[in-house]
């Protein structure tokens, strides 16, 4: 059985002894001239950064930009036509569990099963992640997102809010090291999305890493460490967040990507 | 585009060639036909002109596309 | 790379056509008439040779499609598509030959004969293959499609052979083919294997510049988009 | 172990899902029911004994409500992008389609269970000395059908065109399946010792194995991007 621990993926477990737990949370997420095409589309084209562990990355872009698809490219569910990805010293090499352990996405689709139960859905996916302790973990997902009372309900029969909060139980149930997040506030209610804002707000530990695309300038730069703008497959801005104004930032955001179109 | 052309040029002997071997044998098939077995014959004949029909139809399809293809590139180039 | 593919293509193509036209001359002017069957027979030096054509195209779509899905090389690709294109032009052939010979031979157009049935199968693979090509949005998909049924289609159509000529032994033909004997005429033999050979390099021939067309099509493609 | 596990969470959440929503089984078992109704009036039981061509009629009722049944298996995954959330996870690809391969296979052979039932009722079938042979028959007969029909439903829900490439697809490659599977049955169906079906039998696992194989093997190709 394997747990879902940070020190205990595969790639960590490689031929030098055993890194102490903090070293492989502590490393960062680099992307080394990341290419990605479909047939002749270059949806990603050489995107390289490093984001230190801990940080809160937002990404924004027009549509089309290939935000998503850089995304994807994280998360490992696709494979980059050229350019390599690294967590610390280890090689992202898609569709191996090792990566896929660490790694939690939340998307605009909440990927549950609607005829499920809440409880259902989280130990099907507890199971393809062979976790220990499921029940416990579920059972604290369920009270993290607030959702203790409805466990056992169809998951058809909750709001578009509590889908959502379920989803992010989901993404954290297996306690990724990095976070990927692609429009997770899209549909959602004014309450729904301070559970969700409270939520992540809670995951900033100093140990997870966050990418979020999102649309919503106000919304994406007040969580962010780091801000950036994806235009035409390449990254066409990046900055620390820390000292831009809410006010200045849609001018600036407007003025990035006229200038790369 | 000059590739293409020397196909295309290459598939027309080849079709002369064939038209002129076929036209003594088609006078020979009219007359053997008349003798005996003049189904079985038409057969073969039809047989022999539909295989040439499809290989040479595709060669033909294949010169055509690769003239389209090297003209656009061409014109990419130009 | 592509002027030599091109040019060496061209050249084998055009002695495959020298030989074909020599495998008419030697069928309608040369070669013997069989005596069981008479004159029907001579379908046979075009449509086994054919047929042949139609079975290797298959093994070179499902020998490049393993190639392409284990190491994603392009190039395998294109040869998996430019020979199943001829293979759809072969069994074609071979389904409407096969007939105007069954019509004489087996006094009807269609028997469930157990090479015709499975080139009959083997044509609609084929079939499947392209539609899986070409439904496709995303043309990587596509591709990868197209090998998987090359790759279950290479695998199952041993059985298929097995179970149709099974399936025959179970149910006798009305009208049975008389079994050649086991040594052919010389100069029937001679006919046959120059078929064979004129086929061989005439496919071989048109299959190079057909690869020289995908080839340039797919330049074409890209250099469409991005530039 | 963990194989196992992912396997069985596979199985397990695609059979409480069907058990919920009962969708493929109602399509399919509603299909099987009114083919044999419009079969009885498709023959004309003074010419043609069922019993002679009950095998052809069987089989063929299990090709095309299967094809309807597996067909749907991808589509229900599409639902708020649950597949990719699977796909995302560390679960071998293999395994998910095994997965898919045995929850398939339950639903199919419960349908097959009830065509054995209602054309029986309805054509007053004798099932023979050797029903259980019988049942293997089809068993390893629908087993075979619903490895190549879950890879290929795989393929077809991937394209434009969806669940209706699927037949064009899977049933050239059905032959070997449908010769030995009828043959096989029909002798079982006329009292014939069960010799002479084993041949059969072999020949089924045979196809069953190549195309669980080449199933577990391609799979990972068809799903991931």
């Amino acid at each position: 059985m394997r747990s879902a621990a940070p020190d205990s993926s595969v790639g960590a477990a490689s031929a030098n002894p055993p890194p102490d737990p903090d070293a492989a949370s502590a490393a960062p997420l680099r992307a080394v001239g990341l290419v990605r095409t479909f047939g002749a589309q270059r949806a990603v084209d050489g995107v390289s950064f490093t984001l230190e562990s801990g940080r809160f990355l937002s990404l924004f872009g027009p549509n089309g930009a290939g935000k998503s698809t850089l995304l994807r490219l994280l998360s490992g569910a696709l494979r980059p036509t050229a350019g390599e990805l690294r967590l610390g010293p280890e090689l992202l090499r898609t569709r191996e569990p090792g990566w896929q352990h660490r790694i939690g996405v939340l998307s605009h689709q909440t990927f549950l099963y609607g005829h499920l139960t809440a409880r259902e859905n989280l130990r099907f996916f507890g199971d393809l992640y062979d976790l220990d302790d499921l029940e416990e973990r579920i059972d604290a997902g369920l009270a993290a997102v607030d959702l203790v009372a409805r466990g056992d309900d169809q998951v058809r029969t909750y709001s578009r809010g509590m889908r959502q909060r379920l989803a992010l139980a989901r993404t954290l149930l297996h306690d990724p090291d990095v976070v990927l997040l692609d429009e997770p506030f899209t549909g959602l209610d004014a309450h729904a999305s301070a559970v969700l804002k409270g939520v992540l707000e809670a995951l900033r530990d100093g140990r997870r890493t966050v990418v979020m695309v999102t649309h919503n300038l106000t919304e994406g730069l007040e969580m962010a460490d780091i801000a950036a703008i994806q235009v035409r497959g390449r990254l066409a801005y990046w900055e620390s967040a820390e000292g831009l104004e809410a006010a200045g930032f849609p001018g600036l955001y407007r003025e990035t990507v006229e200038a790369s179109a | 585009m000059r590739r293409s052309m020397k196909l295309f040029g290459s598939t027309m002997v080849a079709i002369v060639t064939l038209a002129a071997a076929a036209a003594p044998l088609v006078a020979q098939a009219e007359e053997l036909g008349q003798q005996t077995l003049g189904r079985a014959y038409w057969h073969v004949f039809l047989a022999y002109a539909i295989a040439w029909i499809f290989i040479f139809g595709w060669i033909i399809s294949i010169a055509r596309r690769l003239g389209r293809v090297e003209k656009s590139l061409g014109n990419l180039d130009g | 790379m592509y002027k030599r593919t091109g040019w060496i293509g061209t050249a084998t193509a055009l002695l495959g056509v020298a030989l074909s036209v020599l495998v008419l001359w030697m069928v309608f002017f040369w070669v013997p008439t069989e005596a069981n069957q008479g004159v029907i027979q001579r379908i046979f030096y075009m449509h086994v040779p054919a047929a042949w054509v139609a079975f290797m195209a298959f093994g070179i779509v499902a020998f490049a499609s393993a190639v392409y899905l284990w190491l994603g090389d392009e190039r395998a690709d294109m040869a998996a598509v430019a020979a199943a294109e001829g293979g759809i032009i072969f069994t074609g052939i071979v389904l409407l030959t096969g007939p105007l010979w069954g019509k004489i031979a087996w006094g009807t157009y269609w028997t469930w004969e157990p090479r015709l049935t499975l080139t009959l199968l083997l044509f609609f693979i084929y079939v499947g293959y392209f539609m899986v090509r070409a439904a496709t949005e995303n043309p990587e998909k596509g591709k990868r499609f197209a090998a998987v049924v090359g790759i279950v289609g290479a695998l199952d159509i041993p059985l298929i052979h097995v179970s149709v000529l099974w399936f025959r032994s179970l149910h006798p033909e009305p009208v049975v083919l008389k079994a050649e004997g086991p040594t052919l005429d010389p100069d029937m033999l001679t006919t046959l294997l120059t078929g064979f050979l004129a086929f061989t390099v005439l496919f071989v021939g048109v299959l190079m510049l057909r690869y020289g067309l995908e080839r340039a099509e797919r330049e074409l493609n890209l250099r469409q988009v991005t530039g | 172990m963990t194989y196992l596990r992912q396997l069985r969470a596979v199985i397990r959440k695609d059979l409480l899902q069907e058990l919920r929503t009962k969708q493929r089984l109602a399509t399919m078992g509603g299909f099987a029911v009114l083919v044999g109704v419009l079969f009885n009036y498709s023959i004309d039981q003074a010419i043609v004994a069922a019993q002679d061509i009950a095998s052809g009629l069987i089989w063929m009722t299990l090709v095309f409500a299967g094809v309807m049944g597996v067909g749907r298996t991808f589509e229900l995954e599409a639902e708020d992008g649950a597949f990719q959330g699977v796909l995302l996870s560390p679960i071998p690809r293999d395994a998910l389609y095994l997965g898919k391969v045995v929850s398939n296979f339950v639903l199919v052979y419960l349908v097959v269970l009830l065509v054995l039932a209602v054309f029986g009722v309805f054509f007053q079938l004798d099932y023979g000395n050797h029903p259980f042979m019988l049942l293997a028959v089809l068993a390893v007969g629908a087993l075979g059908f619903v490895a190549l029909a879950t890879l290929f439903g795989a393929v077809s829900s991937g394209t434009a065109l969806g669940e209706t490439l699927l037949p064009i697809l899977v049933f050239p490659l059905l032959v070997p399946m449908v010769v030995y599977g009828a043959s096989g049955t029909s002798r079982l169906l006329a009292g014939r010792p069960i010799a002479e079906v084993e041949g059969n039998l072999r020949m089924l696992a045979a196809f069953a194995l190549v195309a669980l194989f080449a199933g577990a093997g391609l799979f990972r190709f068809v799903v991931e991007d």
